[in-house]
């Protein structure tokens, strides 16, 4: 019996209840959803008129795609798109970091040069200033959010499949996709 | 018009992030990995160059005045590191990608580990020596564990564990050198320092030298040394040994002859002392080992003391020497690590050029380390830490052909086990391509030397 | 106040490297946890003045707090966020592989490996 | 290896080999130095990347190699002194000179010439000797480029002026010394007897290293001739622990008392390697060294003293043991030893205007042609009856004549018989001895009456008495070259001239004055003859009289072994082994122990800067200001938690009181003016938290619970506490210590605060974030993605989705 096989049978032992998830939390987490996305967002916009920046916004959008982990279990957020797709998200937005940070360079100037310069007139968009700062910080956001969720996904798709008749993709981690 | 200091570091950044998209299990993966990280090398060679001729160049990050903004800057010093790390980075890969990488995020992983360690070579403020040893360190925890293999994983934890800590230390030591000087700029903390009274500064200097002395590994800060070296995969081994292991080197010259001058004087006899153990403790040890890694890790620990001792001589010539002798370590070590797996007659000779090179014996690069710690230590007059160096060097004869003649290196008819898990004649190309160089630059060592007189020269002559 | 942060400090390292003595693996993540903490604490009572927080507009007269060591304070928590996440999946590994969080069993299947290593290289001894 | 030839390119192209010595001017003219210096760095690769090619014409490519050598000595001896030097490591000064002098072509000639004879020998023996062993044939073209390898570094070595490039070839020949004993592979204890002999040659070159560094470090130049001068002029001499460093790494190589143990070992080594490295070439090397610091040393007398003691001990021992030993390769090893015992008591007694340095040189050829063809004659014995040891063979010489005759003349020639070069040499020794008087004088004779004696019992035992072996037929190779040699030493035995002159030349380079000698018989009873007449008469009569006295040099045979360097060695290395052995059962291997031997030691250096710095007014309790009750409480509050995490049991309550401490720690920084940071460890403590118990989750609880139940060991109860107090306690010192310095006046915080409004904003945190120090967040969120992978790979097999 190899190491993995045997562990498995003692997680599937030791998994979350399914029952401690009821219809209200359902619904309340679903409904949560949105307003703390509004929240990021803004934490994200507002950074550079008041506490927050791109990486508290992350967690903060990060935290509530995971509230949806305490209303369907570990297992459902595994399976959600945004889950799926968010360590690329994360990498995107490192290489959008990264670009704010090195394309000035090939125009012959320092390092994450910011544009408008110092002094210069700045566009707005409502509160929110058109700088390229505001394109770094997305770029923070997106690197957090796809971690935080990246990861919790990964660990919600180590576990195992409940004990019983199984439906969805429930994968161990332990094969090749 | 010349290149932007920072474009290789760029280079190698995004060519880290893009590569993480893709399964780098994938040939073309990792030959764009090598060619990412030969074109870095390239630039780093072109900004060489150009320093080498009209001297070191700066940038401030975001245009801000200096102090401001993030300074980076290219002497001598840190592209000799830079060129060393990158080089040895490149062969370990190149290693890798032909025997068949393992696991998905391998080329992206040493990518940034090369960006990690290039942009602590050019960086001349103390926090973002941090951030990229700690983007250097976090490749590394990750690369321990590459293989997965159950003893790999107990290596990548302990691994993992123990530079943390030295990690941590190092922080607090960046945040009190900040409290004491008000400044994280290189430039300026090197002029504040000598007013900062003695006490607080060796105090941070202490916490600097045990982080370094954990990276390095030093005695007694190298327990982790021998179970990660003996326990990961050879290009991993080369990649920790050959380029990471530089973070050690190049941070106690850096911050220690550059920043901390004076508390580095005042540490000598500490230094010796240490150095001195570290020298007798790894030879010793090396010698009962019947693993060849394991020959190579203990015999790092006591080649570790060696740049001690140096750095505890101080001064032009034994800055010169330890530069001269960590690059040489480097490059002796990645051969070793790359070719012990293998067998064939060509592993047999670069065997014998590598175990010639630790033992300092000529026409292999390694004697001219050895004779510029011997020569610096002439000069200083030692006698007794002479003697020391002779011992040393004389346990390292002992322990290197022992290793050298427990097995039959050209056929390994049944000489010991043969660790790796490919035997494609181009990994033996690789490694007999370093043993090539080793050897070039013992018979023409003119190129090391004028670098690790200007890596010194460029060291000295930025303190106030 | 100055003895009380750096007691405060030593009081979380002290108890983080307690912790990273144990020989529960999950112990010595809290521990490392524990251990940044004290460091990031320190960060930041290494600011150079300590009032109103660093956002404009700014109150006359009164002091401001030092922003460089909270933005170092930031990057320092972020920083040992990830390696401390990385910590726990390569604990969680670990025991897959092991089938065992204990760090005496682990040293003892590293003696395992180490003797079957022994066995097989040391052929002859020279003399 | 490639990169060799290439190097020589490079400076070959360069146009800048400087010629020195030749007449001719104006165009090219041919440079024997810089021809013998190419084929010293080339031989070796060379030939090996010919064996790797056609294993069966490495020694082709050895034997033309050789060839050329000898030829381009030759012509060195006929036109004189020429020489190379070229610019090398410019930074150290270091130069590549070269210079081809009496000295240097007189041994250059012995490593060419004999090297060529032994080639063609080996030709025909490698083969046979894979052939018995089971082995391919085709590894001779190692066995051949470690030869060329070794001849080559002889070349460079005698030609050498620069201490440096001198030190070079000097290890060179002791790593291909290395790799001709170690042929055997299979063979442990041809393996242990290499790494003895490299232990032994190499460690002792470290003092030729330390000496050579010593020399630049008081004459300021690595250039041996400008050295030599400046100490002529009496600005400096030597020193007497440079000229001891310099006469022990001599006489390692030389296998002299004390270190001559490694030669007898070293012939576990195929026999042409003993024939050369350990009679013409190696061992030459040792007195090479030191005729080329001879003007050096004569500055120091008590170190030529020294040099006649140390060769007359060794002289006498080894031949004595000499006579002790069975196997025919022994006798020859221990008789070598001694010979070269000889060479450096005349070395020792040759100060200025004495006949020792000439004397030296001229044995030092003789020997090397004798010992040569004993070697050769031993091989071939050995092939043909498969025997080794003397006891087993006699009356070889009805089967083998001609191999008889020529190694007849060899050991006639050792031994000093009269119409052999052999002659000459011992009666330059004797006039050599005659000049230091009658203590000199009895050595002497005592030394050649010894040599008479082994050397008549080895030739005798394997080709007179009655037949105890069968011989099968040998190949001609196996036998000519010892012919060839024989005949050379009977020429040289009726016209010594040419040797002489060799010889002259040679001496003059060490002496700094010219002397000549002119060998010839004379029928009279001057001194010399006198002696040499003396030396056969007891040599006869010990040899005759063997049998009453071998049991007393077999005692100090037993008592050398018993109490004799090579038992030191043996024992020391052992106890290397040992003592390592007993270090790696104490070296700590359990992640615990490496995590508290750095919190010792930390803790140590921490004390010890502490102590060795001023720690008046260093401390300051600070004051509490009105404002600060909140932040008092709060800091005792994450005091509490910090020591509260340390206590449950179960991993829950842990990671409770632990993200107790984050949220404390973040009110903290609230308090501190520090919105945006506490915000974020406020979001991060939850975040950890989840991931925390997310991973839990994934653990048995099983596992999970009888992890947190089992007992800590009482001792590590103790000593963890202690450990712990003593983190504490560097954690204190240094951030009290920092935190107590009133800090410095100009911070850039400061101008940070003044600028960020420049930037387009009022959270000045922010601005740094992305701004000022953006690159610092840029590393992190690159640490963030890598963390990711690292996850990816660790659960995942590095899948992403």
């Amino acid at each position: 019996m190899s190491p993995s096989s045997r562990y498995q049978v003692d997680a599937a032992q030791s998994r979350i209840d399914p029952s401690v998830t009821t219809v209200l939390t359902q619904t309340v987490a679903r409904l949560l959803l949105v307003p703390i996305f509004m929240v990021a967002l803004a934490i994200l916009v507002k950074g550079y008129a008041d506490v927050g920046d791109g990486f508290s916004a992350g967690v903060v959008a990060a935290l509530g795609v995971l509230l949806q982990d305490v209303a369907f279990g570990y297992r459902a957020i595994g399976r959600l798109t945004i889950v799926r797709l968010a360590p690329y998200g994360a990498l995107a937005g490192a290489l959008i970091a990264l670009g704010v940070t090195f394309v000035p360079v090939l125009t012959g100037e320092p390092l994450l040069r910011h544009r408008p310069g110092a002094g210069e007139p700045v566009a707005h968009l409502g509160a929110l200033e058109l700088i390229t700062p505001v394109l770094f910080d997305i770029g923070v956001f997106l690197v957090v959010f796809g971690f935080a969720v990246g990861v919790i996904g990964m660990i919600a798709r180590m576990h195992p499949r409940p004990i019983g008749p199984s439906r969805g993709t429930g994968a161990t981690g332990g094969d090749e996709g | 018009m010349s290149l932007d200091l920072t474009v290789p570091l760029g280079l190698a950044w995004f060519a880290a992030i893009g590569l993480a998209f893709f399964d780098g299990r994938r040939a073309w993966a990792g030959w764009a990995a090598v060619a990412a990280l030969a074109t870095t090398l390239l630039g780093t060679v072109a900004v060489a160059v150009d320093v080498a001729h009209s001297g070191p160049r700066s940038v401030v990050a975001g245009g801000w005045p200096t102090t401001i903004g993030i300074t980076l800057e290219a002497d001598a010093l840190g592209l000799t590191f830079a060129l060393l790390s990158l080089s040895v980075l490149l062969v370990a890969l190149t290693y890798e990608v032909v025997a068949g990488v393992q696991a998905r995020g391998f080329p992206a992983l040493v990518l940034a580990m090369a960006t990690g360690l290039l942009g602590l070579c050019l960086t001349a403020d103390l926090f973002n020596f941090y951030v990229f040893f700690e983007i250097a360190m976090v490749s590394a925890y990750v690369l321990t564990g590459y293989g997965d293999r159950p003893h790999q994983l107990r290596a990548a934890t302990i691994f993992l564990i123990v530079n943390l800590l030295g990690s941590v230390l190092f922080l607090i030591a960046i945040a009190a050198l900040y409290h004491l000087t008000g400044t994280l700029d290189m430039e300026q903390l090197a002029i504040r320092i000598p007013i900062v009274q003695t006490n607080p500064a060796i105090l941070s200097a202490t916490l600097i030298f045990v982080a370094f002395g954990i990276k390095l590994g030093l005695f007694p800060f190298h327990f982790w040394l021998a179970a990660v070296y003996t326990g990961t995969r050879p290009a991993v081994a080369a990649i920790l040994s050959g380029a990471l292991v530089n973070i050690g080197s190049y941070g106690l010259l850096r911050i220690g002859g550059g920043l901390l001058p004076r508390e580095l004087e005042q540490g000598a006899p500490v230094l010796f002392a240490l150095g001195a153990a570290s020298i007798l403790y790894g030879g010793l040890q090396a010698i009962s080992c019947g693993d060849p890694r394991e020959v190579l890790a203990y015999s790092s620990i006591g080649q570790a003391g060696y740049i001690l001792v140096c750095l505890a001589i101080g001064g032009e010539a034994g800055y010169a020497a330890a530069v001269l002798f960590a690059v040489t370590n480097a490059i002796n070590k990645t051969l070793l690590f790359l070719v012990v797996p293998l067998r064939g007659p060509w592993v047999a000779a670069a065997v014998t050029v590598g175990a010639a090179s630790v033992a300092g014996i000529p026409p292999a690069a390694g004697f001219f380390g050895k004779a510029a710690v011997f020569r610096s230590t002439v000069a200083d007059g030692n006698p007794a830490i002479l003697t020391l160096l002779v011992a040393g060097s004389a346990l390292s004869f002992i322990y290197m052909f022992q290793m050298v003649g427990r097995q039959d290196w050209a056929t390994g008819d049944g000489v010991g086990p043969i660790w790796s898990d490919s035997h494609l004649p181009a990994t033996r190309i690789i490694a007999g391509g370093v043993a090539v160089v080793v050897i070039g630059l013992g018979l023409w060592p003119e190129p090391l030397l004028v670098l690790s007189d200007a890596a010194a020269t460029a060291l000295i002559g930025r303190l106030p | 106040m100055t003895l009380l942060f750096a007691v405060a400090v030593a009081i979380l390292f002290g108890s983080g490297a307690y912790l990273l003595l144990k020989h529960d693996l999950v112990r010595v993540v809290i521990g490392m946890v524990l251990i940044s903490n004290a460091a990031n604490l320190f960060i930041i009572s290494a600011g150079l003045s300590r009032g109103q927080a660093p956002i404009y507009p700014l109150a006359d007269g009164e002091p401001v707090s030092d922003p460089l060591v909270q933005a170092m304070t930031l990057t320092a928590i972020v920083i040992s966020f990830g390696v401390a996440a990385l910590l726990l999946a390569l604990v969680y590994r670990v025991y897959t592989s092991h089938l065992s969080l204990d760090l005496d069993e682990l040293a003892e299947a590293d003696e395992r490996d180490e003797a079957v290593r022994d066995l097989a290289t040391l052929t002859g001894r020279q003399r | 290896m490639l990169a060799v030839p290439f190097s020589l390119l490079l400076f070959v192209s360069n146009g800048t080999l400087a010629t020195s010595g030749n007449t001719m001017d104006g165009g090219w003219q041919f440079n024997p130095a810089a021809s013998l210096l190419a084929l010293a760095v080339l031989s070796g690769p060379l030939t090996w990347l010919v064996g790797r090619w056609r294993p069966g014409l490495a020694w082709v490519a050895g034997a033309l190699l050789a060839g050329g050598g000898l030829t381009t000595t030759i012509v060195a001896i006929a036109t004189g002194d020429s020489g190379v030097d070229v610019a090398w490591a410019p930074s150290w000064g270091l130069r590549l000179a070269f210079d081809l002098d009496g000295l240097a072509r007189l041994y250059a000639l012995l490593a060419t010439g004999i090297g060529l004879l032994v080639v063609i020998y080996a030709r025909r023996y490698v083969p046979l000797h894979l052939h018995h062993q089971g082995r391919d044939e085709r590894e001779a073209g190692p066995f051949f480029a470690a030869f060329l390898l070794f001849m080559g570094a002889m070349l460079g070595l005698v030609m050498a002026r620069d201490l440096i490039a001198l030190f070079v070839f000097w290890d060179v020949t002791a790593l291909a010394s290395y790799l001709l004993i170690s042929y055997d592979r299979q063979d442990a204890n041809a393996r242990a007897s290499a790494l003895m002999a490299l232990l032994v040659t190499g460690i002792s070159a470290l003092g030729l290293l330390v000496a050579a560094l010593l020399i630049e470090d008081r004459y300021g130049t690595f250039d041996l001739g400008a050295v030599i001068a400046a100490a002529e002029a009496g600005d400096h001499s030597l020193g007497l622990t440079t000229g001891i460093l310099i006469v022990s790494a001599a006489l390692a190589k030389s296998a002299q008392l004390p270190f001559h143990f490694w030669l007898p070992r070293a012939m576990a080594a195929p026999t042409p390697v003993s024939a050369y490295l350990h009679s013409a070439a190696m061992v030459a090397a040792g007195v090479f060294l030191i005729g080329r610091f001879y003007p050096l040393l004569a500055t120091e007398p008590r170190l030529l003293d020294g040099l006649a003691v140390v060769g007359a001990g060794s002289m006498a021992i080894s031949g004595v043991l000499a006579t002790t030993r069975a196997d025919i390769k022994q006798v020859l090893a221990y008789s070598t030893i001694s010979q070269y015992g000889y060479v450096v008591l005349m070395l020792g007694l040759g100060g200025q205007g004495h006949y020792g340095a000439v004397a030296a040189v001229f044995y030092v050829v003789a020997h090397a042609l004798a010992k040569t063809a004993l070697f050769l004659t031993a091989g071939a014995v050995t092939e043909a009856t498969g025997e080794r040891r003397l006891d087993r063979m006699g009356g070889l010489w009805r089967s083998m004549p001609a191999l008889a005759a020529g190694s007849g003349a060899a050991a006639a020639g050792l031994a000093a018989l009269p119409l052999t070069v052999g002659f000459f040499k011992d009666e330059l020794f004797f006039a050599a001895a005659l000049e230091r008087g009658p203590a000199a004088v009895a050595v002497a004779v005592g030394g050649a009456t010894l040599t008479i004696v082994y050397i008549g019992r080895f030739w005798g035992g394997i080709f007179l008495g009655p037949r105890r072996a069968t011989a099968d037929p040998v190949p001609l190779a196996l036998v000519g070259p010892v012919v060839v040699l024989g005949a050379a030493i009977l020429l040289t035995g009726v016209v010594p001239g040419p040797v002489a002159r060799l010889a002259e030349a040679a001496a003059a380079v060490s002496l700094r004055e010219a002397m000549t000698v002119s060998p010839a018989y004379h029928l009279d009873t001057r001194p010399e003859n006198l002696m040499a007449l003396a030396s056969f008469v007891l040599g006869g009569t010990l040899l005759a009289t063997r049998r009453f006295w071998s049991p007393a040099a077999m005692g100090l045979a037993r008592i050398g072994q018993r109490f004799g360097p090579a038992r030191a060695y043996g024992r020391g290395l052992d106890g290397f082994e040992r003592f390592s052995g007993a270090m790696r059962r104490v070296e700590v291997r359990d992640l615990r122990g490496r995590v508290a031997t750095i919190l010792l030691p930390a803790g140590v250096l921490v004390i010890i800067a502490l102590i060795a710095t001023p720690t008046r007014d260093a401390f300051s309790f600070g004051t509490i200001q009105r404002g600060d009750a909140g932040l008092v409480m709060i800091l005792i509050a994450t005091c509490g938690a910090g020591i509260a995490s340390t206590l449950p049991r179960d991993h829950l309550s842990m990671a409770l009181t632990v993200s107790g401490v984050g949220y404390c720690l973040a009110v903290t920084y609230a308090l501190f003016g520090a919105p945006d940071v506490a915000l974020v460890a406020v979001l991060v403590e939850t975040m950890f938290a989840l991931l925390f118990l997310g991973m839990l989750s994934l653990l048995p609880r099983r596992v999970l619970a009888e992890e947190a139940a089992e007992p800590e060991n009482h001792h590590h109860g103790r000593r963890d506490a202690a450990l712990a107090v003593i983190a504490g306690v560097i954690a204190l010192v240094v951030s009290w210590s920092a935190l107590s310095r009133p800090t410095f006046r100009e911070s850039v915080a400061v101008d940070y605060i003044e600028l960020a409004p420049d930037a387009h904003a009022r959270d000045v945190v922010t601005v740094i974030l992305t701004d000022f120090r953006g690159l610092d967040t840029m590393g992190e969120i690159t640490v963030i993605g890598i963390a990711m992978l690292g996850i990816a790979g660790l659960l995942r097999r590095g899948r992403l989705r």
